[in-house]
């Protein structure tokens, strides 16, 4: 039998990954796509806690973290495509117009 | 060493190391490769956990939609990332990674894990499989969620049209 | 456990088996339906009336050379058609192929390879895998028709996916389960418990994903020959393109499995006094039927052009498909309470 | 159950076609609200015939709310006292309908005002079959609503707008009251039907509490008593009793059909309507019922003393309404329900035949309400005049007019009930020669007489009778004048309502005979009668020698009892000067000033953390990050 822990140090190496992903990346496409490995590493804890608590509602919030994270996909996707049209660049040091 | 925790290991293992692929490709179709190769693995993990019906959802949506979407426009736009691969907070990342490891490692050290607890038999209440409960827990207690992640969605949808479509005009 | 081992390395076996004799075969029966409908012979000179063309054709296909463009990404290139094969042929693992367990060699097994309770879903998944295949060999090739025709067969295949999984829920509310098997358990007894009377919206619809799915005619806009010059694949040749070929063809194998399974009841015979013929048998002749349907329309229909596609697919065949499943739902519901 | 299930909704079907509609119907609005509101009507007959002989009808339409314990259901409950109700409000309703068709014809918001009308048809029906407080309170509030939204149609004049505010304002001190009244009862009875309510009465009555408690004051009162005087608030509001009396006469601001339909007959008897409804409750508190019979003593005596003096046409009216509900509130005091509620029902035919028969004098001189600027009309419009006079007649309780058997009836259930009650007699006697006085000093000086109007203001030409579809219903009103109260005597209304209210106590044994009472009540009718005769029925110089005699009186009268000058001087100017105060010297001078001083020290904060912002994502993530880390490392490190 698989011991609890190692799925939680699993999950949770998986979301370092993700973070440190989301934090050192230029490139705006792989920044979300790290975004989609932290949403995992969730998951994972989810799921297995689900298992071995016999919760079943665990997977629920699975399945709806599977849905924000369509919708995420969409809007995202969206806004780079808009992003592209307007600097040409997909680097995300680019996009500064947040500094006034 | 049982059959199940060999199993883990290859799947924890091959989801660790395409996800660290996913970080360190500079080609981002490569790194959607990888996290290809880590959503199957996830489903697999999902499996071995008993969780059919997320690991085919896990595939049919993250790999069969949601990635593909991303390989769209990885291809549409196909620009070659310029200058510099890595922001310039780079090394304060690495030192906030070291951190949270420490971290994190402290407290599943610290944590102390319940093994498996055994299933509450709920007399008259027939053993239905994962998906079955799924639906029935999602149906009934959690409609309302369900129904506002519907709007969710759409509201993604609608969103998406508008910002691709591309009449927006700034400054 | 070893007699476990061994019941389904057997039954993998035959199923790979008979799959991949059938996709050989098919070329050479789309060839000769193909040819008889346009009042030819087809192929006739290898083997008694062509019979042994498959074989030529492999032959052909494996022994020549291996070109990969010069600016071609070369990993991505040559993994391509690996990721849209290996789908194609893995998920026929949840397809029941009979009905009763089977002996063979004094080891007992079932004719199929594994019955999961998610297996349409497991068929649904995999199938959108597929996508991968077609958009990565488009892209790798360097080429700018291929990256359209990869583009294009891509949206057009995710596309239909959307319908054929819609279509799919409405005869899995009347079964009550997402195992193929019980699928067909389900709709034993004669004919008229086939689930293509009650769902023939669903039916229809299904069918025409399918092919569009599959990007057969008329829906194969990615591989058409006068104006993307093949496509995706065009810079493909010998083994790397026949693995394309494979997984279109196990593709279309599986539609009509799926297709069989769902709507025309699977392994069961149309009316009970014709149990004697074993229920491979009627899986089979059902399956062939639908092929036969695909190269019948392949002959027939004129291309569609890109725009009326995907029209057809999100303006009419969604919304079908939505007001099927909210029927369906609704007459359930009504009759289980 | 279906065809009653149409009483309430045919109005508001009415309302909604026309109201969502109107820029399709062009001044066609009552073609549809007229035959719904009509079919109503008859439904109304027909659910007042089966309550004759049998049970009420009693149906849960559907469950409103439903939290925890806490259930109101919408519901439709016709018992004996609705059916009666619902019959005269939807007659009344009807005619004025019809009766506007003729008044309204030009007007800019036609169809707009027939919209409106039959909302208020609707929610008056909902207050009448409501069958808890909740429900009640609905059509409460709906009928308040669409009063104000009515009065206020000609929403260009001033005085409209300002009366509509008055009347809005006024309802909502009384609402004000009710709604604790119903937050109470819940407390109390953890429910708002009235079946469980009444049924649970006998075990609260002799619960207290505290009212005063804010106060440190440990004074106990009953719970019901409270609850009673809380909810008689909501009446004295609704039904303008003293003090919160003033918005009924500035409310004939509005249009006279709403006059005739809302001030009269209808929304005015609400309050009645409701203390007769949940008559256990004042039965059960004897303070509030003596609480109840002198407000009405008071208002219909101070009603009747004010109405003497007025010159105009539809305010002379509207005191006498307010009296008249005085009369019936006073009724409701002493446990006589059935009177009070015998007594609004045919003054809700002959004070509606009134106002429109007023509306019908107003209509043909052209807007004129002054009537001493009117007289010898008699000749001009005698259906008018001939309705007008019967209405008058039934108002002054003259035998065989129906005023007369109701008014009569609570005077006596007055005289019998106790040594309070004689004092109400009392009142009521004298205030009925009163009424008997300003009704016939009305019909003289605009019916007989001189012709004191001038014709400059009518397009030149001579007053006329009125259409006949204005007419129409001024000729049903009479008939309902004339024989309402003598079929409600002939068959027993009072018995009949009595199966669906509770009397506290028997009536007592008679002082003096029924006889002597009746002669008496007729007699006062008919002095006041003559000495109407004597000042007005021909040019005498009584009034102004008795206005000069008595110029402190007169003045009290004329100026309506100075109540909205006691109001302007202790309510309006003290509340205007503190505002006005907090404004210039505390709004402007502390929060300002802090405000201000925020937003600056923001401002100076904000230009230093400025540079803080790259506009760099990930920059913000990072420290987003570390933050979350940071508290993580608290947490396990610093233990």
């Amino acid at each position: 039998m698989v011991p609890l822990s190692w799925y939680v140090v699993l999950s949770s190496s998986l979301f370092l990954i993700g973070l440190i992903g989301v934090l050192i990346r230029r490139n705006i496409v792989i920044v979300l796509l790290c975004v989609e490995i932290m949403l995992n590493a969730v998951n994972i804890n989810f799921v297995a806690f689900s298992k071995y608590q016999h919760v079943i509602d665990a997977q629920i919030f699975v399945f709806f973290v599977i849905t924000v994270a369509a919708a995420e996909v969409a809007v995202g996707l969206g806004i780079i495509i808009a992003l592209f049209r307007l600097r040409e660049t997909i680097n995300i040091d680019e996009f500064n117009i947040l500094k006034l | 060493m049982t059959m199940q925790m060999a199993m883990f290991g290859y799947f924890g293992a091959a989801i660790v190391i395409s996800a660290l692929f996913v970080v360190y490709f500079r080609n981002p179709i490569y790194s959607a490769m990888s996290l290809l190769t880590m959503f199957m693995h996830i489903a697999g993990l999902y499996v071995l956990l008993e969780a059919e019906f997320l690991a085919g959802v896990q595939l049919l949506v993250y790999a069969g939609a949601i990635l593909v979407l991303y390989l769209f426009v990885v291809m549409l736009l196909n620009v070659q990332g310029r200058g510099r691969f890595l922001q310039k907070q780079t090394p304060a990342v690495f030192a906030l990674g070291i951190l949270a490891a420490i971290e994190v490692a402290a407290l599943i050290f610290h944590t102390r894990f319940y093994p498996e607890l055994p299933a509450i038999p709920h007399p008259g209440v027939p053993n239905l499989g994962n998906t079955e409960t799924i639906g029935m827990v999602l149906y009934t207690q959690y409609l309302f969620p369900f129904e506002i992640a519907s709007l969710v969605l759409l509201i993604a949808l609608v969103g998406a049209i508008v910002l691709a479509k591309g009449k927006l005009k700034f400054r | 456990m070893l007699n476990d081992l061994a019941s389904a390395v057997i039954v993998i076996v035959a199923v790979l088996f008979v799959l991949l004799t059938t996709i050989a075969y098919l070329t050479y029966l789309e060839r000769k339906i193909l040819g008889f409908m346009q009042d030819r012979l087809g192929p006739m000179e290898v083997g008694p009336w062509g019979l042994l063309q498959p074989l030529a054709d492999g032959i052909k296909l494996v022994s020549k050379e291996d070109i990969i463009p010069t600016e071609a990404n070369v990993a991505i290139f040559k993994i391509a058609p690996i990721i849209s094969l290996v789908p194609a042929i893995i998920s026929f693992a949840v397809i029941p192929f009979g009905k009763d367990s089977f002996h063979f060699m004094g080891i007992t097994t079932h004719p199929y390879i594994t019955d999961i309770n998610i297996g349409i879903l497991y068929v649904l998944a995999l199938s959108s895998i597929g996508a991968y295949g077609i958009l990565l060999g488009g892209w790798a090739s360097n080429n700018k028709y291929s990256l359209l025709g990869a583009l294009r067969s891509a949206a057009q295949v995710i596309s239909y996916e959307l319908n054929a999984g819609m279509s799919v829920i409405g005869v899995l509310l009347l079964a009550g389960s997402l195992s193929l098997v019980r699928v067909e358990a389900a709709q034993s007894g004669g004919f008229w418990h086939w689930y293509i009377f009650p769902q023939i919206v669903a039916f229809v619809i299904y069918l025409i994903s399918g092919i569009a799915e599959t990007n057969r005619t008329p829906f194969d806009l990615p591989e058409a020959e006068s104006e993307l010059v093949a496509g995706f694949f065009t810079e493909y040749s010998g083994m790397r393109f026949s693995l394309y070929y494979l997984a279109e063809y196990g593709n279309m194998v599986m539609v009509s499995c799926i297709a069989t399974i769902l709507f025309l009841g699977g392994w069961n015979s149309p009316l009970p006094f014709l149990d004697f013929v074993p229920p491979f048998l009627w899986f089979m002749l059902k399956v062939y039927f639908f092929l036969f349907f695909f190269f019948w329309i392949r002959a027939t229909l004129p291309r569609l052009r890109y725009d009326q596609l995907m029209r057809l697919g999100w303006k009419i065949m969604l919304p079908l498909s939505f007001a099927n499943v909210i029927v369906t739902a609704i007459v359930v519901y009504m009759i289980r309470r | 159950m279906l065809p009653y299930v149409l009483i309430p909704i045919l109005p508001l079907a009415g309302f909604l076609i026309v109201g969502l509609f109107w820029p399709y119907f062009r001044g066609k609005g009552h073609w549809v609200t007229v035959p719904l509101v009509a079919i109503s009507a008859v439904l109304s007959f027909r659910a007042f015939m089966e309550t004759l002989n049998g049970p009420p009808l009693h149906f849960v339409l559907y469950n409103w709310i439903h939290s925890g314990h806490f259930s109101v259901p919408i519901s439709i409950m016709i018992d004996h006292l609705t059916a009666a109700m619902l019959v005269m409000v939807t007659v009344v309703s009807t005619l004025v309908h019809l009766y506007t068709v003729g008044y309204m014809k030009d007007d800019s918001g036609y169809d707009r005002f027939f919209s409106y009308i039959s909302l208020f048809t609707f929610a008056m029906i909902i207050l009448l079959v409501s069958d808890n407080l909740l429900e009640l309170f609905f059509g409460w509030e709906g009928v308040g609503f669409c009063s104000y939204i009515l009065i206020v149609h000609w929403y260009e004049r001033r005085p409209s707008w300002m009366a509509a505010n008055k009347a809005f304002i006024m309802n909502r001190i009384g609402d004000f009251g009710f709604l604790l009244g119903i937050f109470l009862t819940y407390n109390v009875f953890g429910t708002l039907d009235y079946e469980t309510i009444f049924r649970a009465i006998p075990a609260h009555i002799h619960d207290t509490v505290f009212p005063f408690s804010v106060f440190h004051n440990p004074e106990s009162a009953s719970v019901l008593t409270v609850i009673a005087l809380l909810l008689f608030v909501g009446a004295v509001g609704k039904s303008a009793q003293i003090p919160l009396h003033p918005w009924l006469p500035d409310a004939m601001e509005g249009p006279t059909p709403i006059s005739a339909l809302i001030h009269a007959a209808t929304m005015v008897t609400a309050g009645i309507f409701m203390i007769a409804r949940l008559s256990p409750i004042y039965n059960a508190s004897p303070t509030a019922l003596m609480v109840v019979g002198w407000t009405g003593a008071i208002t219909a005596f101070v009603a009747a003393t004010i109405a003497l003096t007025q010159r105009d046409i539809k305010k002379i009216v509207a005191y006498s309404t307010m009296s008249q509900l005085g009369y019936m509130v006073m009724a409701c005091g002493i446990g006589a329900y059935g009177a009070g509620i015998f007594h609004l029902l045919t003054h809700g035919f002959f004070k509606a035949l009134l106002f429109l028969a007023a509306g019908s004098v107003i209509h043909s001189l052209g807007g004129e309400q002054d009537i001493f600027r009117m007289g010898g009309l008699s000749k001009y419009m005698k259906l008018t005049f001939v309705t007008m006079l019967l209405g008058s007649l039934a108002l002054s309780g003259i035998p065989p007019f129906a005023g007369y058997f109701s008014k009569d009836l609570i005077l006596s259930d007055a005289f019998n009930a106790g040594a309070r009650g004689q004092i109400f007699w009392a009142i009521g006697l004298v205030t009925a020669a009163l009424t008997a006085f300003y009704t016939f000093r009305l019909i003289f000086l605009v019916f007989a007489g001189r012709e004191n109007f001038s014709n400059d203001g009518h397009h030149g030409h001579a007053p006329h009778e009125s259409p006949l579809v204005m007419t129409i219903p001024l000729m049903v009103l009479a008939l309902g004048a004339i024989f309402a109260g003598w079929l409600g005597d002939r068959f027993d209304i009072v018995g009949y309502l009595a199966q669906s209210m509770s009397v506290p106590h028997e009536i007592g044994t008679a002082g003096m005979s029924d006889a002597t009472l009746k002669m008496l009540s007729v007699l006062a009718g008919v002095l006041g009668i003559a000495a109407a005769f004597l000042f007005y029925g021909r040019p005498s110089g009584i009034p102004a020698a008795l206005s000069n005699a008595f110029r402190p009186l007169f003045n009290l009268s004329r100026n309506k009892w100075y109540f909205d000058e006691i109001y302007d001087a202790v309510f309006t100017r003290p509340t205007i000067f503190l505002s006005s105060l907090l404004w210039k010297e505390v709004d402007k001078g502390v929060i300002d000033m802090v405000v201000n001083g925020v937003a600056s020290s923001c401002q100076s904060a904000g230009a230093s953390l400025r540079k803080l912002q790259t506009g760099q994502l990930q920059n913000y993530a990072l420290v987003m990050a570390l933050g979350l880390f940071g508290m993580v490392s608290i947490f396990i490190f610093m233990k």
